[in-house]
């Protein structure tokens, strides 16, 4: 699978974990016939058949629902949300019920199984299509939360995902569906659920981010490497579990943080990782840390997207004030 | 399937209309599909946001709005701008909305129409609460909600339904059933026969009609508006129709449907079947036609022209419309926030 | 309403059981109100959190689990302890989860049923999504959801409903219609005319059965195990039954409802006219009841006795059931977190 | 209205608001004949007629959708959500619609209403019973979050959020209805809705809680001044919008802080309020920020729930290693 997007990424694993494991199947809105409204599903149903690929009715709480029922009984479903902001009438089974029934039955069962969710904006797209909440999902014990922005990572955790022992919410971001390639050789089989990846090592200032806002991150952290500072990068990639040493670990080294994420300020991730970093790095900080964010309102539509999206400039700004103390 | 007008422009039985208000009905029909095509090229020039065509569906909406009172509540969908328009909802602002504009919602005084719903099934009991509040104060107003055969299959349209018939709210549910859910036909989406039988686990009146055929539509509309405001509660009217278009401006029906359903429903032409009807009676002609195309295409293009003359929205307005007061973030995000550049 | 044996014992119809059947649904049901009305005793003096009681449903659950094989899946209520308890599930772990013990929910292997679920509505799906696995798999095991009046007004209900019957899974939908959702009066929560009605709106056969007639209720669950097993989809029944007691021991039904009801229904209960019917064929005597009674008494007795004697959960069990194996967070609580004083 | 406890406060709030604005209007499960099963809503039904106050069917969607276009409408409904961990069916009704009307109509259109809804742990309940995932509504543009404490509070803040224009998220402690009481003189009309209540004044420490956990933090509070030391409490009482400016003011007086909070750690709103802190306070801070949260795992049933409450000795504890520093 060489020289692949984000999107062929996904659909290649997605078509890996069929064919590897009978106990996989797939389902979701126009997941089938139309191969999913982004096509990350495309040809799948056609080369695994209706059995193994359905498309469902218009109800996000059945299609998880039914997915956990299926999943308890020793499937591997793979269930895909059409949008982040599609996912909270999924909101209640994915908490109350997908989450906690290795809990509420001492792992007498458990519920293996992906959800698929695009996520984040970007796109222009209509209202409630460009959803960045990601706080909602890594908050809640009982799941995972994993948010790729490479093809090759996109590919791996999938695949980890898909295997793993307990349910995980897999946040694809949309607009780097097809914004980067990269070769992913079909042996990549899996990239561990936890840890981050430093994807850019420095020691000045310590860049955090992930899924579609790593796009910017990268590009502020190049600005940043002009200007002569020595930058690190890391994607977090997995929201939870939280590898609070990686993160620790880089700030140690560097003193200064930036926390860049697309969704509101109040209430984001990145408040976590902020805490994180305070309660176990304080002696080392430099400086304060900054997070730069999207604003605490609605995702706007195409007209103001450009007003809402943390542009590079913002990141770049950010880390000079961090840089400059 | 009530029916009254047939394919061919004959009737079935005598209309409920002069041929005054037949003609309107025409003209309005003719407004709504220029509206639409015109929406379609827009987009493909990069004007619009996603659009989602109705071409097939003008009956049905024009139809159904036909039978509202000027200041009754309408909550409707992102397919509805036909419905939206007859009930009162300016081109201007719905083609604004569709730029990517949120002051598209801002509908006048006046008008009761919710913004077009992009989630599917979350509106209909919203219809539920406008109408259980006129109910509660005493007025005669009453709510419609038009949504699609696919919201039917969400948890929310059963709730909707449900509250409507144990509060007894004046609510007209309307489904235009055109076929799809997206790629998802309704023949897969449920095992009922009808969506009109699905308003017997409500107790409510449910009717099926063909949804091509306006004057049918807003007989039908018609007669569940005038229940709700005696106050005999809601009704459920599913309009059998045919989304003629893609799903929308990013849809390639080719991967789910082959073409010859889209053969036998263009034969079932909405516009058509009026236009022949007057035609019968000597209420149409060419000259008439070319008329009411080029002041629907004035009329449209003028609206365009507005909503392209509005300036985008500032990064304050972005922030300033989030509630009544924007909070402490908010005015901070207002002092140090950098505006982008667009 | 389908209904076979009479309040007074005398039978409609020809049972389609043998008298030690009947005596064994008897005994059963014998077993399961001893076990209510010691929960209840237990609630009282502080041994266990809230409890649902069941009683006067007895035959509905009784009856049901009857008709299930020993590795179906079950996905029932808080209020079906009965019927979970008829299927497979341990007396002592229905008692320890009571307690307030997450171990409660820990079936032994090869019992295939779902904790009680607490959500009202969420777990219909379930049941859907279990034999749809099972389906696809090419087992014939069905699964059987029970759930109250209540959860029909659900979203949820309607989604399960739905998917059911679109992709033809073997579910029995198990409704005991007990006259309230907590307060609230089944009369009030809907306009249908029954909850069996319900069905047709997803295409699926509906029933509505006498829920206080045990054999009643086992004739209409088997019917619809057959045709799910035979691959011939889902059905909804809706069994009439009453709910005796309070909601909960933290319910006072006095606020919501007189006695009348309540001694309407005591000359309908689901033990009396089964015992009747035996005594009439002179299979059933005081003795015998002494005995049912006092074997059912000391069952329910070693239960509680092993369940209280289990020791309470310790942090690291708290904490070590949330994932196959703790996150880096739960690590460190393991580690560094104090655990409380009990 | 005098020495009353939290429930009745709530009671006699929703009394007045009922009888000086005829929009208000009530509806939830079991809250009319019945009262509500914490009898919150008790005697209400018979006092203002079945016309005011409504019992529901059981779904929580319909009840905040009903209630939503109700409010467009132009009543002022408060609906109850019978626990928190129930109120996730409603979940995308709040997110996508109550929390967006404003926004997506440029103010033509608001919804003016409040959602209560009993959450927290504490009582051996059942379930989902015990919830206290504020921090998935605080995260949410366009509504507000508001969780009191104190029985005056509760009755003060609950006018204001029967009056605000936007909608309202009323988080009640379970386990403080019935255990304090006050004297809350029922000229007491509104409390404003945004700024935190400092309880208690000190120098060395700030303590940062809210809802049901100002109890154990009152209670640490007074363990730690025995010990000798200066403490200051922030009952933070409004989720969002949230008072920076009081907490960050607080802690630069006294350069410590411990927040508390039920909820799980990670995700918990305590990582937007230490964020908070170490953006805007860093140089004040003489000790890491620590949090004394639950534990990242589901609420634990009755056996199991003393191990996973945050108890004063957990509080005080964190306390004194921030002390002695
Ligand atoms: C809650 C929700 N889920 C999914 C979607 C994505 N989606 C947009 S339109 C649509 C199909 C709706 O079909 P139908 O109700 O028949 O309306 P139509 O588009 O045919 O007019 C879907 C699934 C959505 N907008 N909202
Ligand atoms: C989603 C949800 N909403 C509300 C509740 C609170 N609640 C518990 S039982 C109940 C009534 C259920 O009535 P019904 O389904 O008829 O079952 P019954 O208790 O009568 O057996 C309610 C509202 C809940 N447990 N779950
Ligand atoms: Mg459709
Ligand atoms: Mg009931």
């Amino acid at each position: 699978m060489p020289e692949v997007n984000l999107a062929q990424a996904i659909n290649g694993a997605l078509d890996t974990a069929l064919r590897n494991d009978p106990r996989v199947v797939l389902l979701g809105e126009d997941i089938g016939r139309a191969g999913g409204v982004f096509r990350i599903t495309d040809g799948l149903r056609a080369s695994h058949g209706p059995d193994r690929v359905f498309d469902t009715p218009v109800a996000e709480s059945g299609i998880v629902g039914a997915a956990f029922g299926m999943a308890v009984a020793g499937m591997h479903p793979i269930a895909e949300l059409q949008f982040l902001g599609f996912s909270y009438p999924a909101y209640d089974q994915i908490i109350n019920h997908v989450a906690r029934i290795r809990n509420r039955t001492n792992h007498r069962f458990s519920a293996p199984m992906v959800i698929r969710i695009p996520y984040g904006g970007g796109i222009g797209a209509a209202e409630h299509h460009s959803e960045s909440t990601e706080a909602i999902y890594a908050h809640i014990p009982g799941i995972k939360v994993v948010v790729p922005s490479t093809p090759a990572d996109a590919r791996g955790l999938l695949l980890a995902a898909v295997e793993d022992p307990d349910p995980v919410i897999f946040l694809e971001p949309i607009r780097l569906y097809r914004a980067i390639r990269e070769d992913v050789p079909e042996a990549v089989d899996r990239v561990e659920i936890g840890p981050v990846r430093v994807e850019r090592s420095g020691d000045d200032i310590t860049l955090i981010s992930w899924g579609a806002m790593m796009k910017e991150t990268r590009a502020a952290a190049g600005a940043l490497a002009e200007d002569g500072y020595s930058v690190e990068v890391i994607d977090v990639r997995t929201l939870a579990p939280l590898d609070r040493d990686g993160i620790v670990a880089s700030v140690e080294k560097t003193g200064r943080a930036v926390i860049i994420h697309e969704a509101p300020l109040t209430g984001g991730f990145g408040g976590e990782i902020a805490a994180t970093i305070t309660e176990r790095a304080l002696y080392s900080l430099l400086a304060p840390i900054k997070r730069v964010t999207g604003w605490d309102t609605v995702f706007p539509l195409k007209r103001s997207e450009a007003h809402y999206l943390p542009s590079v400039d913002r990141i770049v700004s950010a880390a000079h004030e961090t840089l400059e103390v | 399937m009530f029916s009254l007008i047939n394919p061919d422009g004959s009737v079935r039985d005598r209309l409920p209309l002069t041929l005054d208000e037949m003609k309107a009905l025409y003209a309005d029909m003719v407004e709504a599909r220029t509206y639409d095509d015109k929406s379609m090229a827009m987009q493909r020039q990069g004007r619009l946001a996603t659009y989602a065509p109705f071409r097939g569906q003008e009956a049905a909406q024009i139809g159904a709005a036909a039978a509202l009172a000027e200041d009754d509540w309408v909550a409707a969908t992102y397919r509805d701008a036909a419905l939206n328009w007859r009930a009162g909802y300016p081109w201007e602002l719905l083609i604004l909305g569709r730029t990517g504009d949120e002051r598209g919602g801002q509908v006048p005084e006046g008008v009761n129409i919710l913004p077009p719903s992009i989630t599917v099934g979350g509106h209909m009991i919203h219809a539920v609460g406008l109408s259980w509040a006129e109910k509660l104060s005493g007025s005669d107003r009453i709510a419609l909600t038009s949504f699609g055969d696919g919201a039917t299959s969400e948890g929310d349209f059963h709730e909707a339904m449900n509250f409507a018939s144990v509060y007894r709210t004046p609510t007209v549910f309307l489904c235009q059933n055109n076929g799809y859910a997206i790629s998802y036909p309704t023949s897969e989406q449920t095992r009922s026969d009808t969506i009109a039988v699905k308003a017997d686990a409500y107790g409510m009146p449910g009717i099926r009609v063909d949804g091509n055929d306006v004057v049918a539509v807003l007989v039908a509309v018609r007669e569940a508006v005038s229940l709700a405001r005696a106050g005999d509660g809601p009704s459920l009217i599913e309009a059998v129709t045919y989304r003629m278009g893609p799903h929308t401006t990013a849809d390639d029906p080719d991967r789910y449907r082959d073409g010859s359903d889209v053969t036998v429903w263009a034969e079932r032409d909405p516009l058509e079947r009026v236009r022949l009807l007057l035609e019968r009676q000597g209420a149409w002609d060419e000259d008439w036609q070319t008329e009411l195309e080029s002041e629907a295409s004035e009329t449209i293009e003028a609206a365009v022209a507005w909503a392209e003359s509005v300036p985008p929205p500032t990064f304050a307005e972005m922030l300033n419309r989030v509630y009544a007061q924007p909070s402490p973030a908010l005015r901070e995000h207002l002092e140090t926030g950098e505006p982008s550049q667009m």
